[in-house]
């Protein structure tokens, strides 16, 4: 709790949440609309600071969110990683381990890279759905988003970004461990200025009183999302967007059915997959065959090849590079959206 | 979130074949006629009064009136095996004359029209729910002339204008728009580099996601297109985030000559001699506001950039100018169409000052999610993937530095 | 009818078809198994004969299927092009309009060719579909496989050239006038050594008494394809296949647990999509930003722009070629397969 | 179509976990040990007495028997909402311990063994049916030892190579080799050249299709793996259709005194005399058939050319070759998974003597369909679209000719 910036009534009540009944009826305040404040956390500032929430980046599946703390030590794959050594360390900077050798990149704790260095937790929501889902629900600063179930957090850390300032994440999990583990995670990122989570089953106690007719979008993620639809409707504004994230067809058939008995128009269905592509260089011995001049070229790639320039070349075209389509996702989830109908429909 | 439009702000309406079109409500000068396609004008009055999602339906009388949202969808709990044994064309089975529906559509209204041909169809009563909700749905789009009012939301506008023409929005489809604000960590705070060929909808999806906190430099050469940003109603406190940079002045060895920041010589001039004091006062505040502008961009290095570009030569140009002044541990995130070069800049990225570098597509489809009928749409020349996002974090060491104490963050040199 | 080579008893059989009561019990006969025959026919004769039924080539979607005939004339948007004129040329020529200017190429009638020169047909099956089930039903020479229905025909075109020789396509539809468009156009194409084609509906017929336990395949590209599959057990072979093809999830799972239910196994649903590439010459006016000296490709750039060589050169690299994902087909449809179990199960 | 496999053919087999493999059914000197990774070798004679898609299980006494399909689905017509709320780790909700267990599969078969588990477990029976499946599904897997039969189909060999090693066939998946035979139109009667570095099963599938009429001209340098070629169970027939070419004889101004097609000197010969005179016929042998290969492989253009490569260099020498060997309107097809060299050949080719040059990729998914929990299987590293297919017509002009008659085929001259 100590790292948190910005404490706010939500943070208190949040924090409060672990030692109440779960299912008591929901005292959840609307946070007031805070003048326009100065952000100045570890999202914009230039260098890693003693409490801050911090990425060390290796490799594209080696990313770990660390907070640093004086006398503190990161191990990994890659060796051990003195906090005292990063601390003070602008962004962007390598950070080497005692033994030398490899080097981490010191990152800010961006969405994305929280996303990313989850991939350890079981069905977690990736990058493609939650960028998708966040233009689906016009997440922005000022509004107020409700999510169940929490899950990860992987979804709450990204729309908990998109609603600062001013906005708020009312989030809620039904799996108790769960809801702690995301609780003690969103106090780690900082976000408990935005995020206010929930241990409460919202198929069964909604959304709670304090919210009926305030929220701007609602994103499920459960197992029975229809089972939901009534408690959105009772939260949601008139013309506001749920949407709802399953990965089976017939959960979304029935979602998008209860959907349309209640009022909700342009219910639409939409699947979304990220295919990444490779890239290696074309070696020497294959150049050969060319015809048309080598040396030159091979000159220049072996230039490359020793101490990268700051900038790199951006005006480089094709020629000896070999793009290949990497492994993906085969399948995440469906994303069902819907518009409550406005006012006197 | 505003419940209703209002006058001086903009709805999307969208036809019941499911094109769309951005209005500005106005009643002034710059008034614009509310009219889809062949439809008739719709009262400025009319809309007014009705919320965002509103149904508006042209009646009888011509007059437009607004109509209650129907559950869309047929149901059956019986699964009827759909029998195209005896297909037929639809004309010979309809008892009504082209010149009776012609009679018909002067006197009646739209709905009522089709509700004729529907009890005037041999066939129709004997078809399955399923098969009657797409005849319906079919003479509605001829017949029926009603509009939906839509929210000018990011997501809403880029719909639009790519169903309108995808270069519009250089092929920038929604997914693909939201990707790159997550991908580069557009937040409330931080300062950004952009160059947005699509619309100016790129640097207003970035201005509301800033909400008057941060700065946006958008770099530009010629034109300057702000549709995107005007159509949003962004917030006066958004909108200020927003600051254009000319090129030029980037590119320059000496910017404050250039001619987009050089200051309107003395009033006394041979060739200023024509110009009204008041223009050429304006033109000073003008010059003035470019110079705050450019200053703050050279202050500091930026926290992210963004190129959405169809011209890959001013892709090349502003990575160039750009790649310098993001600041290490920034993101850089880079639209395009093609993958050769982008391909070529991922590998030297990777090979160089940045971690992270991903090149990546969306593989984005819509569904009809109706019951017993779900499937993906079926497009023939669906644009399901077409564009790749690269983007990376950008990495390095900046001069050495005391160890910097909470509040006296280290000022970043960029490189030049 | 004079077109065809290869009159058979299948083709005997099938062109009676029209004029019997399309609900009669099949008097299908399996075909005898000829003895390795010489195929010499337009698949692997080398110019274009009076009668073949040819390919003429002008854009992707331009593609038009002829039969030639002494003295006519094929009109289409590249011109008039006189049969006389295409008769004796060997394939791969560009025949040309009289007025001249633009050629169109002579090809054989592929499947391929076939299915696209059809896409002016309403829901055809198309390459990736296509390929998918002849890999999916072991498709090859000697086999038997059956169809419903037939469709466009653009299915049956395929397997047809995959059956032979010495198998055989019993293809089956429910709509009369369709069956009788496919009967002229397997007449033309020149397979009925091969295709059988019939007027009936399977779902409530059956494949006939004829070919009972003796069909090593059978596709369905029916809207109820589960009400088929008591018939498809009595025509097909013990660990035979069942290919299914169909637009909609709820068809599938009602399809597939019908097989499940029939002593089917391997029941396992697909969806194939064909992604195409275009691909474009960077122009020159981009080129000259890069660094690398661009007189020498520029050169060889324009050398390939003339009269363009009999080889291309295969060793070229990405250089002056940038790619893009041209529009492609969203879906077609769900691929659903099954094993029949073995006997004794 | 075999009901069952017979001495000397191949089988597939598929364990509870879908891993695959195949073996030669022998009782000779090569009899291999039908043995699916930790399960117990299955008897020779058990395996011959049983038909394709035939179950085997190994039961309590050490014994393989047929066991029947059972109907694999739990179906329920009451969605049930599974309810993960009151998650426990499976472990504490046995009751038997690790001793028990490993004391019961001594004693027991491996489908008791899992009975046994389920009903000690304090949560199976309060469980969906939907997760009792899923429950008994993964326990199966760890204490039953059953395999399936599957005939050695293209299909199936090729899905096998693919689990076992994507690199055993170049990464060539059933869908896009399937895609390459149809593109290419093989065909039986039709002449065509490959170079099929996927484990010789390219070069099987298109024999099968040819059944013995026609000729297939296979190219190699170095290794001619024959895995595929092998294990598909061809017929005589159809093997005699494919003829190994070395690229040396192709690539060589004087192909006669290659290595490879260099007749073997006189017996006298001082390198020759310690060759048995046996050895010399049956080398005499081969390299006649050799003769005859070439022969007639230069005798005439071929139908087609399918390359199949992960070596781009020998990819892009086997084009060099083949193509001038590509009959007018033939078609070339080629496997590969890089973008960009296959781009340019695109772009090479459609400005050239091709028509109809395509670059694709197969975007194909497998889906979960069980009764209410569709969806396509989720795999984190799924190939779905890795590779790429080239193919093109070749156009052009033969020397000047006659007329043709019907029965006088034009005799095309190959570019060199």
């Amino acid at each position: 709790m100590s790292l948190t910036k910005h404490p706010s009534v939500g943070e208190f009540l949040a924090g409060c949440e672990e030692h109440v009944n779960p299912y008591r009826p929901a005292r959840l305040a609307l946070c007031p609309m805070a003048a326009d404040a100065e952000i100045s956390d570890v999202s914009t500032s230039d260098t890693a600071r003693e409490g801050d929430f911090v990425i060390l980046w290796g490799s594209y599946t080696q990313i770990f969110g660390i907070v640093l703390k004086h006398g503190e030590i990161a191990n990994n794959r890659f060796g051990n990683f003195h906090h005292d050594e990063i601390i003070g360390r602008h962004f962007g900077s390598r950070v080497r381990s005692r033994r030398g050798g490899l080097w981490l990149a010191l990152l800010r704790p961006s969405p994305e890279f929280i996303t990313q260095s989850l991939t350890h937790r079981t069905q977690i929501v990736y990058h493609a759905d939650i960028s998708l889902l966040r233009a689906l629900l016009d997440a922005r600063p000022g509004h107020i988003i409700c999510e169940a179930g929490t899950g990860s957090g992987s979804v709450s850390a990204s729309l908990s970004r998109a609603l600062r300032p001013n906005g708020k994440l009312y989030t809620f999990e039904f799996h108790e461990e769960r809801q702690k583990q995301a609780m003690a995670d969103f106090s780690t990122y900082g976000v408990l200025d935005v995020v206010v989570s929930q241990h409460r089953d919202v198929c069964n106690h909604g959304f709670g009183e304090e919210l009926k007719g305030q929220v701007h979008g609602v994103f499920l993620d459960l197992p029975a999302p229809w089972a939901a639809v009534p408690h959105v409707t009772k939260c949601l504004v008139f013309g506001g967007k749920v949407v709802a994230f399953s990965p089976c067809v017939e959960q979304v058939d029935k979602t998008a059915t209860e959907l349309r008995r209640s009022g909700y128009f342009d219910v639409r269905m939409l699947e979304t997959l990220a295919t990444n592509w490779g890239v290696k260089r074309q070696d020497a011995t294959k150049k050969k065959r060319r015809t048309e001049g080598t040396t030159g070229t091979t000159a220049a790639q072996e230039a490359e090849e020793e101490e990268p320039k700051d900038v790199p070349k951006t005006s480089g075209t094709g020629e000896q590079w070999l793009s290949y389509q990497m492994p993906m996702r085969s399948h995440t989830g469906y994303l069902l959206v819907a518009t409550r109908a406005p006012d006197g429909d | 979130m505003k419940a209703k439009p209002t006058l001086g702000s903009h709805v999307v309406l969208r036809d019941l074949e499911g094109a769309q079109k951005v209005f500005l409500l106005s009643s002034g000068a710059n008034r614009q006629e509310l009219r889809m396609g062949k439809y008739s004008a719709i009262p400025l009055e009319t809309l007014l009064s009705c919320p965002y999602g509103a149904i508006l339906r042209r009646e009888a009388d011509g007059g437009w009136q607004r109509v209650r949202h129907s559950i869309e969808v047929a149901e059956e709990t019986v699964e009827v095996q759909e029998n195209n044994q005896h297909l037929a064309q639809d004309n010979s089975a309809q008892s009504l004359s082209p010149s009776e529906v012609r009679d018909l559509k002067q006197k009646c209204s739209g709905s009522e029209v089709v509700e004729a041909l529907a009890s005037n169809s041999a066939t129709f009563a004997s078809k399955t729910k399923f098969a009657q909700e797409k005849y319906l749905k079919k003479k509605a789009q001829k017949h029926v002339q009603q509009v939906t009012l839509l929210r000018p939301s990011v997501m809403e506008l880029c719909e639009t204008y790519y169903k309108q023409s995808r270069n519009k929005v250089c092929g920038l489809r929604y997914d693909y728009l939201s990707s790159l604000l997550c991908q580069a960590d557009v937040r409330s705070g931080a300062r950004f580099l952009v160059l947005d060929c699509a619309a100016g909808l790129v640097a207003g999806a970035m201005a509301q996601q800033l909400a008057g906190l941060g700065e946006i430099y958008r770099l530009f050469r010629g034109s300057y297109p702000e549709k995107g940003l005007l159509e949003l109603d962004l917030s006066e406190s958004e909108k200020s985030c927003v600051r254009a940079i000319h090129l030029e002045a980037l590119e320059s060895s000496d910017p404050w000559s250039s001619e987009w920041l050089r200051l309107p010589e003395a009033p006394g001039d041979a060739e200023g001699e024509a110009i009204a004091p008041g223009r050429a006062e304006a033109r000073l505040t003008r010059i003035t506001k470019r110079h705050n502008d450019f200053k703050s961009l050279e202050a500091k290095a930026v926290d992210g950039l963004i190129v959405v570009a169809e011209d890959a030569d001013l892709c090349a140009e502003v990575l160039e100018l750009g790649l310098p002044r993001l600041s290490f541990g920034g993101r850089v995130c880079v639209f395009g169409h093609h993958l050769q070069p982008l391909a070529a800049l991922q590998g030297a990225w990777r090979a160089g000052n940045f971690v992270d570098v991903r090149l990546t597509q969306l593989f984005t489809r819509e569904f009809q999610a109706l019951p017993l009928r779900t499937h993906p749409f079926m497009v023939a020349d669906a644009n399901l993937c077409e564009g790749f996002i690269l983007c990376g974090s950008k990495v390095g060491e900046a001069e050495p530095q005391e160890a910097a104490g909470e509040d006296s963050p280290t000022k970043k040199q960029r490189r030049s």
